[in-house]
Parts: C-alpha cells; structure tokens; sequence
C-alpha cells in the first residue's frame, strides 16, 4: 500500500517542488530523479501486486488491468525525463522557451503524471474523470508552450475539444452514479468501480448504454477516435517533443483505459437484454473507423510528428476494434497493444524530437539523409517504425496476429478492412520514412548529441516481447483479460 | 525440447544458430580485425549445416521441436520433415556459395558511407529468417520468422540508399512484401479457425467447407505468389532484387523466392490437404503467364541484374506450372502424375537456386571488376575473365534448359508430367494442360533467345566501354563459389536419378506415396513413369556428347592442316581498319524482333530526336502491369485520402460539429 | 409520472430546471456579448438555487455545493469573463447569428430528441428523475450547440460553461448530487479551466489580432498534394 | 540389348553421317531440274566438305574460345540428336537414351552455340543473324513440340520408337491431329533448316541472310562441321517427318532383310520428300523477317490444333 501511495503522490510532490526550483540544470536532473523514483516504487509495487494478487484502499484499486499500465507509465515518464533533459536544455537555449516557463514545463511534466497514475489507480469513477480533465489542464499549457500562433491554436483547440469531450464523460458519469443510487445497497459508493462492478447486473440498461454514449464520446475524444480526434494531431505537432511521447504513450491509453473500465459496467448491465453487446459494437465500429480514417491520413502529410499522431490515432483504433470485439483473444490482443505501442510510440517520439533538432524543422520535405548524418538516429527512427507498422520480430507483430486471427474467428469478413487499413497505414509511414532516413544528407547537416539510451531501451523491450512474452506478465494479462472479457485465455 | 534431439534438428539449430552469429559477427566489423572473416565463416558455417540438416531430414523419419520462445500458449514449435529438409539443403547450399564470395565481393564496400556491419548483420538475420520460415510448424512462427526475412532484406535491398532508384525499389518491396504477410496470415488464420490452433498440426486436422478451403487457398496462393513475384504480383521484384549487392540478389533470387515456393507448397499440399482441381487451374494458368511474361521482359532488358531478376519471375511460373499440374492431378485422382509434378516442381526448386545464385555472382563479379551492369557497355569479357565467363557460360546453358545441365532435367520433368493429362477425363483440362505446355516450351525457347543475348553482348565480342575494357579477374573465392554452383549444376544434371531417390522422401512423407518408377531403372536410367513411355539417361548424354567432341577433333586435327591462323574479323568490304565495336550488335537491337512480333505486351516508349550532329534514339520498354494494376489502385487511395483529409480543414467549429453530430447519432442508435 | 404527485419543493426545483432550459435558449439567441455573460451568471444562479432547493429536501451535503456553485458560476466566472471582455475592448462586440431561427429550431429539435432519448428508461422508481435527465441533457446539447454556432472565442467558452450547467443540474437534481470529494474537484476543474481560457483568450488575441475562431486554421492538412 | 544393337546405332549414324550430304545434293538437283537448269554432281556436297576440310582455318583475332568450341558442339549435339532418330529400325536401343523432348533439346543445344559463334566475333552481321535465328526458333521450337505432344499424348509416350510402335501397331487411322501436328511439323522443319520461305541457304546478300549470317565468319573444318551439321538436321527432320508420320516398312525386327527394306523404305520416302521440298522452294519466294513470324504461327496453329484435336475428336483413343 505504501508503495502505492508513494507511486501517486512521488510526482506530486515532484511538480509542486519542481515549480519552485529555478535552476534549469537542477531541475531537469530533479525530473530524472523522481521519474527514477517513481519508477522504482511502482515496480515494487507490480512486484507487491504479482505476490499478492490486487490491492484495495483508500479508493485505490490496483489489480491485474492496472498495474502493468501503472509500470508502463512510470517507465515512459522514466525514459522520456531522460530524453527530456537535454532536449529541452537545448530548447531553452536556442530560445524558444523562457526559463520561467521551463519550470511550468518541469511542474506540468510531474503534474501530468501524477494524474495519469491517479486516473490509473483510483477506484473512484469520479476522481477518474477529475484526473483526465486534471491531465488535459496539466497538458494544455504545456502544448502551447512554445507560444507560437500555431502552438497557441493548437492548444486551443485541444482545450476546447477536449474540454467538451470530457464534459460529456462527465455527464455519463452522472448518468452512471444515478443508475447506480438505485441499484446499490449504500448508493454512496456509487462511484466505486468495484462496488458498481459487482452489481452490475441491477444496474439499469437504458440508462447505462445512454451512459456509455456520453463515455465513449467523452473519453474517446481523448483517445483520438475518429472523427472525434481533431485536436490530437495538432496538439501532437505542436507541443515540445517530450510531450507528444508522453501524450502518445500515455493520455490516450488512460483514455482507453477508461472506456474499457466503463464497457466492463455496461456489459454487465446489458447482459441481459436484447442488445447485449451494443457498447461492444459500438466500439468496434469507432475503432475500425478511426483505423481505417487515420490510415488514409498518413498518406497527406507534411509535419513528421503530426505524421506520428495520425499513426497514434490508428493503432488506438486498433485497440478499441479490438476491446470491442470482446473475446479473450482480442482482449489479449488490445491489452498487449496497448503496452507494445506506448512503448514503441514514446520511442519515436523520442527519435523524431532528435531529428526534428538535426534537421531544424518539422517539414518532412526538408528532413533528409538522416542515417548519413547520424546513424543512431536514422536507424533508431527506422527500426521504431518498422516496429509500429507491424513487423516481426517486434511485439507490435504479436498483438495484430492475435487481434487478426481473433477477428478471423469472429468477424471473418472485417478482415479484409483491416488488412486494407494495415497495408495502406503501412504505406503511407514508409512513403515519407524512406526520403527522411535514406539518401544523401542536405549541406551542412550536422549531427547533435542525442542520447538514444532510451530508445534503445523501448525498441529492445519491444522486442523481446515479440519473440517472448515473460510468464509473469502473460499471466497479468490473462488476468486482465478474465476481468474484462470474463474468461481466461490461457 | 526432447532430450534426445534427432540429429537433423540439432544440425538446423546449429545453422540457425550460426547465421544469427554471423549477425552478431557483423556488428563488429571496421571495430574488431577479423570480424568481417568471421562473419562469413559463421555463414558458410550456416550454410552447411543447413545442407547437412537438410540431407539427414531427406533421409529420416520426420523431427519435431519446441523452443521457450513466442506466445506464452503457443511455444515455437519446430518440425524438420523432408520437405522442410530439402528446401533447408537449398538454402544451404547458396548460403554457403555466398560466404565463399561474400569477402571478396564485399571489398568494395568496406571503404564506402555505409558501413559493412550493416550489410553483414541483416544478411545473417535474413539467413536466419529463411532458416527459420522452413522449419517453422506453426503459424505464428511461420510468419515471425517470414517477416524477419523481408524485413531484414528489405535493409539489404536499400542499403545502397544513395540512388532514388534503390529506394523507390525497397518501398516497393517492403510494401508487396506486407500486404502478402497479411494475406498468408488470413489464409493461416482461417485454417487455425477451423482447426481450433496456430500449431500447424491442428490445421492439418481441420476440417475445412469447401467455400472455406478455397478462401484459404486464395489467400496463401496471393501471399506467396507475391513473395515468389508471381505475374501480375511480380513489379517488385524486377526493381528489388537488382537494387540489392549482387550476393543478396542471389540468396534474394536463389533462395528467397524458394522460400514462398516452400510455404505454398506447406500451405496446400500439406495443410489445407483437401485439393480441388480447380485449385491447380488457376495456378497453372498464372504460373504459365509468369513464365511467358517473365522471360519476355527479360528480353527487352539491358540492365543485366534486371534481367536476372526477370528470368527469375519465369522459373518461378515454371515452378507454379509445375505445382499446378501435380494439384490437377493429385485432385483429379492420379496420384502418380501429380506426384511427378511435384517433384518437377521441386526439381526445378533446386535447379533454380543453383544456375540463378550463379548467374547473380558472375553479376556480380562483373560489377565488381567493371562497376557495370548495362549490358550495352559490356563485351569480351569472357577473355578478360576466363572462369568468370566459363562458369557463367555454365549458367546459360543451364537457365536455357540445355540437355544435358539441370534446367532442363526438371522442364523435362514438367513436360512429362504434362503429357499425362491423358489420363484425366474432363476435356476442358485436357486441353488446357497442352497450352500451358506450349507456354512453357515457347518460354524455354525465348530463354534461350535471351542467354544468348546476355552471353553474347557481354563475354563475346569486343569491349564496349573503357571500364570493361580494363576488367580484371575476380578473387579466387569469388571464382570458386561460381565454380562450386557451376560443378553443382552439372551434376544435377547429369545424375538426376540419384538425386531423385532423395527426393523421393519429400511426396512420401507429404502425400504418402513416391516415384517408384522413376529410379527403379537404376542410376543411370531416368523414367518418370515408365520406360516404355518416356526415358533419359543424362550420364549417356553427357558422354556421347564428350566422345563425339573429342573423336571429330580428333580426326579432324590429323588432317593436312593443323593450325588455326588468327586474322582479322572480315570487315564487310570496308578498307580503313577493322569493325569496331560501335558495330556490334547491341542487346537492344538483339532484342528488336522479338519486340516487335510480341509489341502488345508491352509498354513501348520509342522516340528518335533528330539534333546537331546526328540523332538520337531512346526506348523504354515498360511492364504493362504497372498501367493495369498497380496504378490505379494507387490512385484510388490518393483519391479516397484526398477526399478523407477533408475532415480536418482547421475550424474548431465543425471539429465541435462534429462531436455533437457522433453524439447525436449513436445516441439514436441506442435507442 | 405526474408533477402533481411530487413535493412542492420538487416541483420547484422542475420549475428551475425548466427555466435553466429557458436561459440556454437565451444564450444560444443572444447576439450581445456582454449580455451573454449576464445570462450565463443568471443560469448559474439558478442553478445554485435548484441546488440549494435540492439540499432543503433532505441531501443537506449539497448546500456547500449550491455556494460553490453561486460562487464560481454565477459570480468569479462571469466576472473574470467580463473583466476579460473589458481588457480586450470587446463590449460592444455583437455576433449576429446567421440563420438564427433555423439554429432556435435546431436546439428545439434537441429538446425534443433528449426527451426520445430518455424514454426507454422505464423502471418505477427512475421515473421521477427521467425528466429532469432529459432536461439536463437538452441543456448540455444545446451548450454544445452554442459552441458550434459562435466563432467568438467568448461566446465558445459561455458555451462550454452552460454544458457544465447542465451537468450540474443532472447531477444534483438526479442524484442529489455527488460525493463531495467528486464535486470539489470537478469545481477546481471548472475553476482552472476558467483562468486557462481567460490565459487563452490573451494568446489568442496577440497571435490573430482577434477571437474569432474561424481565423485559427493554420493547422489544417492540405488539401493538394502534400 | 545386345552389342549388335549398339553397333546398329554406330551403323545409323554412319549412315546419317554420309547420308545427309546426299539428301542436300537430290534436293538441289531437282531443284537445278525445275529451274531448268543441269544442277551439279551427286558428290559436289562432299567435295565441299572435303575441300573445306583440307583448308586452312582462320580465326578472328577478336574470337574466344566459344567461337572453336561451337562448330564441334553443333556438329556433336546434332549428331546425337540423329542417334536417337528410328532410321531404319524401331529397335534402336539410343531411342531410349533420349526422347523426343530430349531431341528438341540437342537441336536447341546446337542452336545456342551457333547462335552465341555468331555474336562471337563481334561484327554487326553475326549478331543480326544470331537475333534472327533465336528469333525463329523461339516460335518453332514450341510448335514442333506441340506437333510432338500430339504424337505422344496418342501414343502415351515420348519415346520416339515407341511412338512409331504405336502407329504401326494400331494400323492405319485417318487421325485429324496427325495431319494437323505433320502440317505443323513441316512448317517448322521449313523454318529450323533455314530453307525457303523464311531463310535462303544459297543466298549471300548479307542483309537477308539467317544461318549465313551468323558462320560468316567461318572457315576450313569449323566452316566444314558447321556445314556438315546443318545437313544432318535436314535429314534428321526429314526422317522425323517420313518414320513417325509414315513409318509401315521401317523394321520391326533385328533381322537383316527387315533393316533392309528398312533402308530401302526410308530412303524412298526421302527422295519423295525432297522432291516435294524442291517444288516447294521453287514455287515459293523468301518472306521479309518479320513476315516469318505469321509463318511460325501458323506452324503453332496448326500445332495447336492437332493437340486440341486430338483432346476432342479422339479422346480416350
């Protein structure tokens, strides 16, 4: 339990320190430091969770679902601190950024996190809903933090779709709390997921699916489902690059992580009736949209991270599709993605911050050469996606085989759509790819230092869980995948 | 793993093993002295341990494995039966030719931008992957491994990433590579519905409708007859295979391609089981159209690897029409004819790798010592680089299904299978299997056309370029590799009943019956089906042709005069000098007629520029599948894109629109 | 469900409800700027009153609620937005609504479709909170609406506020209202939001010399060839 | 098998050896006789080729290896090719050494040699006659295959003297296909030997000339093999034609009398056949290259037609 509450409250109290530090030398190194901490104590805590099955309190509840994400976020907040550092030192000194608003930037680094694991491990579906809107605060400021009138716009526009979007999880949290008043025993545990889990039968199906409308809009915008996911490319291009990796690797599986938690309700609510799996097709029918829509995407770019968020939106269509769907396969195979892409996703985020810095711009057309001029990081910026398109030996490979063969065993003839949707997603990444990493570097181009330790790190994880999924963390999955889809795979 | 690992497994893990060091080897190479020899020692050694693990599999009772490796419910499951060990020896066998004249051939790269630990480190993991792709029992395996493999040579086909060309060709490959992974992966992922596993034991026992087998078919058909560069599947293969160092082309050429012959065959004959005729028609169809239009856009090439990578297309169709028929008549209830094509089929497997490895390292020996690959700047090569020349002559005759070198034991093969449609009782196949065997000898015919044109542009006549004229010979590893392919096949050959006898092993484990007859005349006699219906002895070939050699100029040097005297070339009536070579003819010109007897097919685009001081003649002869397939679906999905992207035109208010719109309207749903 | 077998107070607290639908109308009407920020302050006030009617009625909790609405939503909101206004020289800003009785129409339509929407909720004890459900979810749509109608950034953000008005009255008037720490945070929520925007409207200004929405479509995927 | 066989294929060999210098001087006698003119002696063919023999060999400086090597390699893989042939017996054990696919594949053998001698040299003519002749080939080789194909899908063989068997066997059958495959093989037997209409094996004006063209460059006893060769594959075709097509009077057995009315037969029916090819080339006039292509066609068509005739009017026979 210590270790849980150390978890959550480590990155607190980081951002409140952290806005108070003026050193920008001290604070970055302060940053790694608590990310480093957080990351220790949240192993301790999977480690605590693995010996001795999930953890209730406080309104806590930390169980199989949860705590391979809570690890996966304190590892990313980890390693992108870790690109952070000097990244945005460089940032600062090129002077896009003032020093005063690099301790906003330190803080709101912290602050996110900490609403992320918040979101992640609270019982409460109310504090849930406080700590993603908490999350889009924390962001927003940070997405328009270079003050330009695109990263001012940006920003914008993410408040307001997002402000909008979250309003409406909120609203069908109402809607959910309200069912609940009359199907709980003590109605003022309304809120607690567990609670409401339990009974979930009693809840009232009409009022839950109307719920679970508003909460798939709600948090699906933050997703980035399609065509609810306007804000994100644009929060994504704009934002410093750290943001965009923890954004991409975070916000939008604690987003997913919602829906889920809440279709986990509604099923239980709806079994009984008529259109028993409508959240579940509901799902799948916005994942395979926003799939099939952000796949054509890819083919007009002409901003290489913005390129990467519409690659984002794709695969967390892929992953809706495949929560959707709901057997214990393609709940495997969601429940993987989600980890091999946060950590696949951050890496590139990660390369593209440094080729963005070699390069000195955003504009694909004038990124070129990048494995003449730095091997590391054209080789890192390829391997990552190659990874994220889906070859083997990578771990992404091992989530869209079973996604793809759960789908065969289901939904034969959705296939097709998403083989289309795969092929032409996969197009349009090496269309632009190719130019960036091969060819002859521009004149002058010159190599930065660029530490690729963290990108290294994710790809070889990445990697081992494509040829390897290590027994603990299969049978976590598998866990989850019997809370969720009411079967063990295994 | 058992504890009593067969012999032939552990001789497989040792070639896995040993191409994933060669990997490892390479990533030190330009930092450790040695490292380069070490990688293509690892290789060589992977080589042969997969020819020896392919030759014990050939000879043993089927081996099966698994590795703590994959899905925590689905391990790694391994299985080296004979199929499997034979397509293992192919491999090997051009593995090993290729870490013979890797050292000397790669030379020209140690000094250049890009660094051979690159190069080295993707060919042993593409080598591993083409290992692993044959000894795969499941599916997840199967597609782990067949995707490291395109993967990793699609690094080596871009890795001379400086000239667009190259990296447009990689695009390409990589493309039709995923989309035929994704297309095997529903074919598998059909059969694991049915048959309740990706293991491919339990695909074997599903028990598949016949609309459902079809499906599966269909897809396995699409994903690897695009990975085998099946007409009209094939327009990336003309462009990667050339892009790549000429011994990844050959191991892409030689062995990869092999590969998806490999999974087809796993994946129909083997999997699936249940046949339908119908089946072996379509595959014989675009088997026969790959051959025929493979082989005649060869013609109209100049870029000699380009044209290597062509020709490769029509061995494959040759590979197919031979597949084809052996589907057609193992459905129709001829189990010895359909036996028969497919041991064509894997003949010409074998004889593919080795005569295609050769004629891509003597590419690549002559891009090494003249940096060329057009042919219109080549010619007298042959005295330059005599064994070069020799061996690659070997390779002509070979390619051109010349009695009595391999190729044409194997289209013999086809033929006699062929002529066993007088068995089967539908007339439509009866009569479609003899045009197909008309296509395929139309093939044989213009492949012979086209080696003349390569062997006599470039290795005959005179240089027609300074860089040619200066050629000098190759290493004395690279030469023995060809030598080695050379020797190889000769003796397939001209000993093709004993090889036969290993083969045999292969439709005895798959389909439960072999070729008796054909070997039961001993080693010197080869009889297909019997000897009164159709007979070859090569070894009496070979030799009467020699005896016949030597005993005319035997008897002719005894004559009144013995010398030859050396003159000059006769110069047409001309008085000032000799014929230069300008007068050649070129390959284009050689090419010229058959262009225009069959000018429909292809994409002509001719010009003559008259300017000052003469005029100036271009041609460009394009692949029609370009226009008719690939193309437009390129444009539809820019169409589909452009019209898409028109969600996103930067108004936050329809942004918001659209939010209220979704609400409203799955709210309408629920309802 | 008849209006007659409730309690007065309950039929009070319709009659707030009804008349929060009413100002939503105003709002979505208003061309004035300022005078939209008076009416959002007046939605708010009545709402903090259906709170504080709600709390008489036996959910006691709710009357800290029913300040914090007074405060935030009625008074520091609306006047931190009029304080914004000033600073930008916005007061006589007047967006006429194109199409203004199609939009009206509109926004009765939704009305109309929140009351459809809730129908299948049927089980007895629910019926007496269904209508004031379809109540609050007419206003959340048509706050959403406002937002779709308005290019002043303004005007988006009182948009935006009266969707969490009607949120608000959801969740007080049908669940008499939330657990406190819920609805403490979701007041700070509202609270940071409000200065964030009013950070925005400032950026806004400096970056496009104006708040008019529409003009912000630098970041838009190009329509010819990349 | 016996050694008596085997000596009976050294005797056929023999006989094509010496017999194919014959057949070229009958067909330009007769030739010489419808034009009206004397024509030259029975022996001039082997005048030639002794002369030729006794001459002096020139070689370009600028030839290879490949150049020396092809007059043998043609000579020999058409020698063979004739080895296999049932001249005057069907109990020729070298039948069994190689089929008749095997006999469309020392002909192609030959072919490539030549055909690679012609572009050795590099002047301009070679490589035209080379393109030229691989050209040709290409279209005839598949059709005289087919015409085979239909011969072996009758016979369910490829072996020549079990093909021949199969006719004598099954007596006379008016067989559509068999015309059609014989009208097929004629064609192509025209194009392969380079006769009238596609090539001139008299003409010496460069620009039109084929098998000319490409030894051009030849002389003494490589010029001597090269000729040789070509003579021997008009026999050979010729025989192919008469034995597998009309084969009652060929021996069936290892008996004296039976090889020689063997003897007589075939060679009757050669002097027939070279007439009808004399009037032929008599009456007809060499085509433009590009004109041959529709004349291989048609020797396909025809093909073609035989096979499929043979599917439809005569399955299950």
């Amino acid at each position: 339990m210590n270790a849980l509450l150390l978890t959550v409250t480590l990155p607190l109290a980081g951002g409140l320190l952290l806005a108070v530090v003026r050193s920008l030398r001290v604070a970055g190194w302060l940053n790694l430091a608590f990310c480093l901490a957080g990351l220790i104590t949240s192993l301790v805590l999977a480690g605590q969770v693995l010996h001795h099955g999930e953890l209730v309190g406080y309104s806590f509840h930390v169980d199989a679902f949860n705590v391979y994400l809570v690890v996966l976020t304190t590892f990313v907040g980890f390693t992108t601190a870790i690109f952070s550092r000097p990244y945005m030192a460089h940032v600062c000194q090129e002077g896009w950024v003032s020093e005063r608003r690099m301790r906003l930037y330190h803080a709101m680094f912290q602050g996110f996190l900490f609403t992320m694991l918040l979101a992640l491990t609270t019982d409460n579906l109310g504090v849930l809903w406080v700590s993603v809107e908490g999350a889009t605060l924390a962001t927003v400021l940070l997405v328009s933090l270079y003050r330009t009138p695109e990263a001012v716009e940006a920003a914008w526009k993410y408040f307001i779709l997002c402000g909008v979007g979250i309003a409406l999880a909120l609203f069908g949290t109402v809607l959910v709390y309200f069912a609940a008043q009359h199907a709980l025993a003590d109605p003022r545990q309304g809120l607690s997921w567990m609670a409401l889990y339990a009974e979930s039968a009693h809840l009232h199906p009409a009022v839950m699916a109307i719920a679970f409308v508003f909460l798939l809009v709600g948090y699906g915008t933050k997703v980035g489902l399609v065509p609810l996911h306007n804000w994100l490319p644009d929060a994504h291009s704009e934002g410093p690059t750290p943001m965009s990796a923890v954004l991409s690797g975070l916000l939008l599986n604690v987003a997913l992580y919602a829906v889920v938690r809440f279709k986990m309700l509604v099923d239980g609510a709806l079994a009984n009736t008529e259109n028993a799996a409508v959240a579940g097709h509901l799902m799948m029918g916005f994942g395979l949209i926003s799939f099939l829509v952000a796949s054509l995407f890819l083919h007009r770019q002409r901003d290489i991270k913005r390129m990467f968020s519409y690659s984002s939106i794709e695969h967390m269509g892929m992953m809706t599709f495949a929560f959707g769907i709901g057997g214990p396969l393609a709940t495997f195979a969601g429940l993987l993605h989600m980890l091999v892409h946060s950590l696949t996703k951050s890496a590139i985020f990660v390369t593209v911050g440094h080729v963005s810095h070699i390069a000195g711009t955003q504009v694909i057309e004038h990124i070129r050469g990048m494995i003449r001029t730095q091997p590391a990081v054209g080789w890192g910026l390829l391997l990552g996606v190659a990874a994220i398109a889906g070859f083997p030996p990578f771990g992404v490979f091992t989530s869209e085989f079973l996604l793809l063969s759960a789908t065969m065993d289901s939904w034969p003839w959705l296939t097709s759509l998403l083989l289309f949707g795969l092929v032409v997603a996969f197009a349009g990444l090496f269309r632009y790819l190719h130019p960036m990493v091969y060819g002859k570097a521009p004149e002058g181009q010159q190599a930065v230092t660029a530490n690729m330790l963290p990108v290294m790190l994710h790809l070889l994880l990445v990697l081992a869980l494509g040829i390897a999924i290590p027994a603990f963390l299969s049978h976590w999955l598998d866990q989850a995948t019997w809370l969720i889809a009411g079967s063990h795979l295994l | 793993m058992n504890p009593t690992l067969p012999l032939s497994l552990i001789l497989a893990y040792v070639a896995v093993l040993a191409a994933l060091g060669s990997a490892v080897g390479a990533l030190a190479t330009g930092r450790l002295p040695g490292a380069k020899g070490l990688m293509f020692l690892l290789l060589g050694a992977s080589g042969a341990a997969a020819v020896a693990a392919g030759l014990t599999a050939l000879a043993s009772a089927p081996a099966g494995g698994e590795l703590p490796l994959g899905l925590p419910w689905l391990p790694w499951h391994v299985r080296l039966d004979a199929l499997a060990g034979f397509f293992l020896m192919v491999v090997g066998v051009v593995v090993l030719a290729v870490a013979v004249y890797g050292p000397g051939y790669v030379r020209d790269f140690e000094h250049g931008q890009d660094p051979l630990s690159v190069l080295g480190a993707f060919t042993g993991l593409f080598v591993a992957g083409m290992l692993l792709v044959v000894l795969a029992d499941d599916a997840f395996l199967f597609m782990v491994a067949w995707e490291l493999m395109s993967l990793s040579s699609y690094f080596l086909v871009v890795y001379q990433h400086e000239q667009a060309a190259n990296r447009r060709a990689a695009f390409l490959y990589l493309l039709m590579a995923h989309i035929g992974a994704l297309s095997i992966l529903l074919g598998y992922g059909v059969l694991a519905a049915f048959g309740g596993g990706f293991a491919f034991e339990a695909m074997r026992g599903a028990a598949l409708s016949p609309l459902w087998a079809s499906v599966a078919f269909g897809l396995a058909f699409v994903g690897f007859g695009m990975k085998a560069g099946l007409v009209p599947m094939h327009a990336w293969l003309p462009e990667a295979h050339p892009a790549a160092p000429s011994h990844i082309s050959a191991l892409m050429s030689g062995v990869m391609l092999k590969v998806a012959v490999y999974g087809f065959i796993r994946f129909t004959f083997d999997l699936i089981g249940q046949i339908q005729w119908q089946w072996g028609v379509v595959v014989l169809i675009i088997g026969s159209i790959s051959a025929l239009m493979g082989v005649l856009y060869a013609l109209m090439q100049h870029d000699l690897k380009r044209l290597l990578a062509y020709h490769s297309v029509e061995n494959i169709g040759i590979i197919f029409i031979g597949l084809g028929l052996g589907l057609i008549f193992l459905a129709t209830g001829h189990p010895v004819a359909g036996v028969l094509g497919l041991i064509a089929a894997l003949y010409h497997t074998l004889n593919h790798a080795l005569f295609k490895s050769l004629l891509f390292l003597g590419a690549g020996a002559i891009l090494h010592a003249t940096h060329e690959r057009d042919l219109e700047r080549m010619g007298g090569l042959l005295r330059r680089m005599p064994w070069t020349g020799f061996y690659f002559l070997i390779g002509c005759i070979s390619i051109s299904a010349l009695p009595p070198f391999n190729g044409f034991v194997s289209e013999w093969l086809t033929f006699q299978t062929a002529l066993q449609s007088w068995q089967l009782s539908g007339g439509v196949l009866r009569s479609l299997i003899p045009v197909a065997a008309a296509m395929l000898a139309l093939t044989g015919a213009l492949a012979a056309a086209c080696f003349v044109k390569v062997y006599g542009v470039a290795f005959l006549g005179q240089a027609r370029s300074r860089r040619v004229r200066r050629a000098r010979p190759v290493t004395f590893g690279m030469r023995s590799a060809q030598g080695f392919l050379a020797l190889l096949c000769l003796l397939a050959g001209i000993f093709p009943t004993s090889l036969l006898q290993w083969l045999n092993a292969v439709p005895e484990q798959l389909l439960g019956r072999g070729l008796s007859a054909a070997t039961a005349h001993g080693w010197l006699w080869l009889t297909p089906v019997a000897p009164e219906m159709a007979s070859y002895s090569a070894p009496i070939v070979l030799l009467a042709l020699v005896l016949l050699w030597w005993l005319s100029a035997l008897v002719l040097r005894r004559g009144r005069v013995r010398q030859v005297r050396r003159c000059d070339p006769w110069d047409c009536g001309f008085t000032d000098g000799l014929p230069t070579a300008r007068m050649q003819y070129t390959a284009t010109a050689f090419a010229q007629p058959i262009r225009r007897v069959f000018g429909l097919l292809f994409h002509v685009d001719e010009k003559v520029e008259r300017e000052a001081g003469g005029m100036r003649h271009q041609l460009h002869v394009g692949d029609r599948a370009w226009e008719l397939f690939y193309v437009p679906v390129a444009q539809r999905i820019q169409a589909l894109s452009r019209r898409v992207t028109r969600l996103q035109r930067g108004n936050v208010r329809v942004y918001l629109g659209w939010s209220l719109g979704t609400l409203l309207v799955l709210l309408w749903l629920i309802s | 469900m008849n209006l007659v077998q409730l309690s007065l107070l309950e039929q009070a607290v319709f009659v707030l409800a009804a008349l929060i639908l009413f100002l939503s109308f105003t709002l979505l009407a208003q061309s004035r700027l300022v005078s939209g920020i008076h009416v959002f302050a007046w939605q708010g006030a009545v709402l903090a009153g259906a709170t504080a009617l709600v709390a008489a009625s036996g959910a006691h909790h709710l009357f800290i609620s029913a300040g914090l609405t007074l405060l935030l939503k009625a008074l520091l909101i609306p006047w931190m937005l009029h304080r914004q206004v000033r600073k930008l020289e916005l007061e006589r800003h007047v967006e006429t609504l194109p199409h203004a009785a199609l939009v009206l129409m509109g926004g009765a339509a939704l009305v109309i479709f929140s009351y459809w929407v809730v129908v299948p909720i049927e089980r007895l004890e629910l019926l007496a909170t269904r209508n004031i459900i379809s109540l609050s979810l007419a206003v959340v749509l048509l706050g959403l609406l406002i937002m779709v109608t308005r290019r002043q950034a303004v005007t988006q953000v009182i948009g935006f506020m009266s969707m969490e008005n009607g949120l608000f009255l959801a969740a007080v008037a049908a669940t008499h209202g939330m657990p406190l720490v819920v609805e403490l945070g979701v007041a700070f929520d509202v609270l940071v939001a409000a200065v964030l925007f009013g950070v925005f409207f400032l950026h806004i200004s400096e970056s496009i010399d104006s708040l008019d929405t529409d003009r912000l479509n630098r970041l838009a995927v190009p329509e010819d060839e990349p | 098998m016996t050694a008596n066989a085997w000596l009976l294929v050294l005797l056929q060999s023999v006989l094509f050896l010496l017999g194919a210098p014959l057949l070229v001087a009958w067909v330009r006698r007769v030739k010489a006789r419808l034009q009206n003119r004397r024509g030259a002696a029975w022996s001039q063919p082997y005048r030639d080729l002794y002369k030729l023999f006794g001459k002096e060999t020139l070689v370009a400086h600028t030839a290879s290896g490949v150049f020396r090597a092809a007059p043998y390699i043609v000579f020999a893989s058409t020698l063979l090719a004739c080895t296999v042939v049932p001249l005057i017996t069907v109990r020729l054990p070298s039948a069994a050494v190689a089929d008749v696919i095997v006999l469309v594949g020392f002909l192609a053998l030959g072919r490539f040699f030549l055909a690679l001698a012609g572009m050795d040299v590099g002047t301009a003519f070679g490589g035209m006659g080379s393109s030229r002749e691989m050209l040709i080939s290409a279209l005839a080789e598949p059709a005289m295959l087919l015409a085979v194909f239909t011969l072996a899908m009758t016979a369910h063989s490829t072996n020549l003297a079990s093909v021949i068997d199969h006719q004598l066997a099954s007596g006379l059958i008016l067989r559509p296909s068999y015309l059609f495959a014989l009208m097929g093989l004629v064609l192509v037997a025209v194009a392969e030997t380079g006769r009238i209409p596609i090539d001139n094996p008299t003409t010496h004006l460069e620009l039109t000339m084929i098998h000319e063209a490409m030894i051009l460059e030849y002389s003494g006893r490589h010029l001597a093999l090269m000729e040789w060769a070509a003579q021997l594959k008009l026999m050979l075709y010729g025989v192919l034609i008469v034995n597998v097509f009309l084969p009652w009077g060929i021996g069936t057995q290892l008996t004296l009398p039976a090889l020689a009315s063997g003897l007589l037969f075939v060679i009757g029916k050669l002097l027939l056949l070279g007439v009808i090819l004399a009037v032929a080339e008599t009456g007809l006039a060499k085509m433009r290259l590009f004109r041959a292509p529709a004349f291989l066609n048609l020797a396909l068509l025809l093909a073609l037609l035989g096979l499929l005739s043979n599917v439809i009017l005569e399955a299950g026979a």
